[in-house]
């Protein structure tokens, strides 16, 4: 198998980006009309649809806590979505990132405002070419705001990499394929809280210092055309009062 | 176990009334008539990854079929055929009620009555799937997401397959001289040959009306659907009664008169949003 | 594979019927201890064994309905039951019958005599020879009457076959596999209603016509036969009293 | 994991103090002996599609076995030896407690005791199940199903086993110059050959009495079962006790003698309802 | 596949044994923290730990009984256990001998003195020489005697083979695959009682018989150290108060 | 379905209060500094029939890991590379909490940590594993289970793997001139190569306060925690917060600050533990 090689002689990325650069961010909410809430995200080709429902009672009565609700997630990949077609059964890798996408949403739902209840939320993976994970958790975070639930701040993510030994933002499926290093990160900026940090690869300190703040640079464009998004459509909804 | 379905989300009383009490006067809800179908949208080519797929929007209802094609063997009794794998779930998106897990019997019915829909008509050229004779076949994998329940899933699933169908461009393979199969999914060989198109019609009765495309609130009123599915050719290429009630053997040839009529517009909808430039 | 023949140059059928020719259909209720009901229901060599339980209470109290008995059906083949060895796992064809078969039940069980109950209804093909879901509509018919639940019509079930452009009555295995369409339909007969109809395979408008007249036809027998099962049951019980 | 289980179907406590209190004399409630088997129906053939069959009725418990032969391969460390696979299951139709699903502890306990008592002793001769050596053999498999439960489904079983195994006949075979196996179910090359019958004989214990083929009330009111495996040649060829009690040594040799004896019977019966024109 | 050769020429077995020895065999209880008792068993190289949680209330209302606790018991192997790797899927032998296994204790657990409780029995096999399932009811008992559970006695188990036409204590892995016959057998010696036999193999009536009584007097040395290691855990713990 | 977990165990109020106020002064309820671990026991070569295993405790938390060889096809994009499958279980042994049944999202997490945490960096020299180039090469299982559940089990689990995997020697292997390959686990040709050793350093966050190897009282009261790999060249080899809360970015520098510090000590115990006889 030929390296494949990712750096082109301009310094530029395979598909014409420069190192720090992010790709075409897409975001629309209220896309559902049977959810609570819901958002479809696209970073370049990826292109992730969150739904949300509730808060609200369900029949697992033992699963619920009496000081807040509950978040339940489920991160889920169409079999059409990758390059090779994926089966159905729940993968191992489904099963982590659906806990750890929950976990990098916990921090910035109010959950205490709904004792008792669920707020489940599903994340259906259309078209996969990287970054699945962090923007998933950007659409589920838009759709827990379109749903109206209370939230601390906004989370988004993004993924920086290593390919060809440079520290890369964004990195899309080539990248992460043949790369060095693939570290997804989620912020919620206002609050200066990293609230999903991965590492799949090997980084020097110094490189790991870097790419935390490049992600971070990165997640703060995310972050201005998510608040813009929940903004316009919060706008829109008033204007067709 | 096939269970008797609680009826999750119930239509309020009154609401059920109206639309009970206008259908008896042959009129909807909604406004529509009663062969009309919602309005339907459908975009070809919306994930990339896929080998062929649609979106499908029929009123509020979202379907996504994708197209896969994966080098397989063929079935000992067809060593000259592809084969053809359908499935659909109901995504927990979808409804509040829908839970997330391997299809269940309504998803898994849905699958197969499609899936009988392209097969008994030899809607896929299958002779055309054959890579090397006996040994290697294109097999076609059609899934069928439900994203958003607003009624009719069979047919927003149905149009959704054909489209996706119709979507299709086959990868290049390349065959060395033992046989082994190497497939190049950055080129195209050229479109899934399809030898006919099909749809489905439900028709749902209720108060002894028959109509098309109920949403979902129809649904829960009527007492039961029979979903025909229509040639190119204007043939009846398959036939299920879903849901509790029954029909009178009049109604189901009723039903199967206006499914042979409409059909006809379904297709040339398909047909159209096929070859406008996307 | 060569192409089999399946309507001989006198016009009869390959096992030497005519196209609207049932074959020998037996019926026997009463066959099993255990069950609230039971039958065993024979189209030649396909023969299908249905039991009931119930109405009865369930555990899974979630399931059951404030103004009607549940029913619950499974249909189910025994591994040997078939040419080739079934795998003992639910097959798809499994799932969607025992869910085709219930609605075929649905219209004549009066459900509503018994709210918060199930009534179970268990399907087992022993031998598979063409009929199969069709001969178990019959049997379940008559094992819910064994067990005493009250009907608004028997049920009977029978297939309407395409072989050699040929419409026939009662299709087997051979006929279904290799025929051009295979009609299943259920009918209560007294109540004039289809309760069942599939088509699978390929009809113009007048052969459909035409196959639903056959298979009334054909049902209206059934029908006869699974009425006299009963009433000589029912007689030799008072004769044994 | 594998629970206590509760007693799912009591048995009315007078008549369970009845049948105690006979057993203390020696006497059992149906007025059968204690090695008293029920009347015992055997139906060979039962199953066309099966490649052997058996219906057994023993007493009111009624039990289905089915063999069918699959060509496949042989396990690496019996390369020239055909393979038996024994599965069971209790069928909802039997018994009100019975759920449908996959086997449970006491449906696998079953099939592996009936299997060891089969392969242990080399009932089949496996060697005469090779169809291409060390490629392709014939795999025996063996399903159980209990339709009707009551009471002492082992023996039933055991004997469904036997009776479809000496009713079993092998599938006619081309092998081609390439080693390819074409299986002919509509012809036969000759019967399974059997070198030993066996059949189990369940000894169950109740207020320190000792009898056999308990009925469903008495299994309910006993304390626990050996079950013993006896072969044509009076060797014991198996054995399992199952059930919460347990037996003093003395119990274990006595039901050991009980079983010996009984057994012959038994196999005295199978072997009738095979050779008698059905 | 040549005959492994199991009995020496001078008599004794392929690892020095003699017919009638057991291999060295090794206790210890309250081995683990979490557990409310634990003990690790060796029959020569098979290792076997056991784990007892309660008794204890559970969720599953529905299993308990209202006279006594029930037991609840799980065999399980670790897949590095066996010579191949064993597959994570619970087995069907697993599935019996947990059956097996918890029948053997029913008779000695003093179950009616915790009505609607669960006594949970966990058993991993950590290596697997031959015996696993007789040491794991020695484990299981001690378990639960270290559990604080009450018990009429305990139960041991040793297994009995026949090798090379001689009747041998204690089988180990060798003599249980190549060797005519495994009978395990687990007895309460000072109740006299038989509480587990299983018979793989074929015996005459005088070998069983024989195999029998070689399996009772390997019982009585086994139960002594059993009781010797209660003993002396017990003494322990008296002196560190 | 990830759901927030409920504190399955609730530590009592007042010692939970104890522990959080001692941390805010940087104090520890058992006595330990901050970047103290508990006391470390490793036992290579616990389990015979493994091919490679340890038994590792720390502090009173309990970890087997090992390792089979199993001969096997390579992945079609390394065709000339051994695979490595790692997977982990939380044995109801080791908690009141834990149910039997297959792996949780817990354990699928710590297994996919550890195996991205020996692949990344190539700890196993993979190119020395294959028998057959092309066709048939080794896979290395890592099996871990936890036994029993002080906390910290992520830490203990990559203690036991590297240790099981420092502790495993490749079975001697015949293949004949058709590439057919016969596996003799009785001889040994060799050690498995390592080609790098990591460790995993789980750095926990309560009060502000950051602190290594958290026993599971500490687990209970903390924040979240930042599982850290650090490899035997002081790289940082892998990265994950688990857990629900977050931290801050000079938290996060912080943290792998300490972890690549502790990881020093770490793997010379692990590598003392190997080398001294056993």
């Amino acid at each position: 198998m030929g390296r494949v090689k990712l750096l082109r002689e301009d310094g530029l990325r395979h598909d014409g980006r420069k190192p720090d650069e992010l790709r075409p961010i897409r975001m629309q909410v209220g896309v559902l009309n049977k959810a609570s809430g819901s958002a479809l995200v696209e970073y370049g080709a990826t292109k992730v649809l969150a739904a949300v429902h509730g808060p609200r009672e369900i029949p697992q009565k033992h699963l619920l806590l009496p000081n807040r609700a509950i978040l339940r997630c489920r991160y889920h990949m169409l079999t059409f979505s990758t390059h090779e077609r994926k089966s159905p059964a729940p993968s191992r890798r489904e099963i982590e990132l659906s806990k750890v996408i929950r976990e990098a949403l916990e921090p910035v739902v109010m959950a205490e405002v709904f004792p008792r209840t669920a707020i489940d939320i599903f994340i259906e993976v259309i078209n996969a070419d990287g970054g699945t994970r962090t923007a998933s958790v950007t659409a589920a975070s838009l759709a827990l705001a379109d749903a109206g639930i209370p939230m601390r701040d906004l989370v988004v993510g993004v993924a920086v990499g290593k390919v060809d030994g440079v520290l890369v933002l964004d990195i899309d499926e080539v990248e992460d394929m043949y790369g060095e290093a693939d570290m997804p990160v989620a912020v919620a900026p206002s609050l200066g809280l990293v609230t999903l940090l991965q590492l799949n690869g090997v980084l020097t300190r110094e490189e790991f210092d870097e790419a935390l703040k490049l992600a971070l640079k990165g997640a703060q464009v995310i972050y201005n055309i998510a608040r813009e998004t929940l903004k316009s459509r919060y706008l829109g909804v008033k204007v067709e009062e | 176990m096939s269970v008797t379905p609680s009826a999750e989300i119930t239509v309020p009383k009154l609401r059920s009334a109206t639309i009970l009490s206008m259908l008896k006067k042959g009129l909807r809800a909604s406004g529509r008539g009663l062969t009309d179908f919602r309005p339907i949208e459908i975009v070809p080519g919306y994930v990339p990854n896929a080998d062929g797929s649609a979106l499908v929007k029929l009123g509020n209802t979202v379907v996504i079929a994708g197209v896969k094609l994966e080098v397989g063997s063929p079935y000992p009794d067809t060593p000259n055929e592809g084969a053809l794998v359908v499935s659909a779930e109901f995504m927990p998106t979808a409804s509040p009620t829908f839970e997330p897990g391997p299809p269940d019997e309504n998803a898994i019915e849905l699958a197969r009555v499609i899936d009988r829909s392209l097969r008994e008509i030899k809607a896929i050229d299958m002779e055309k799937l054959v890579i090397v004779p006996g040994r290697r076949v294109w097999v076609v994998y059609v899934d069928i997401y439900v994203l958003d329940h607003d009624g009719n899933l069979v047919d927003a699933s149905s149009i959704a397959a054909l489209a996706a169908l119709m979507d299709t461009k086959l990868p290049k393979v390349e065959v060395d001289e033992l046989g082994n199969v190497k497939v190049d999914r950055n080129s195209r060989s050229g479109p899934l040959q399809l030898r006919h198109k099909v749809v489905t019609v439900s028709i749902a009765k209720a108060e002894n009306v028959l109509f098309v495309d109920p949403d979902i609130e129809e649904e829960r009123v009527c007492e039961t659907k029979l979903v025909i599915t229509v040639s190119d050719d204007g043939r009846i290429a398959g036939m299920q009664k879903s849901g509790l009630g029954a029909l009178s053997v009049e109604e189901v040839v009723r039903a199967t008169e206006i499914a042979l009529k409409v059909s006809k517009d379904l297709l040339v909808i398909v047909e159209k949003s096929l070859t406008r430039p996307t």
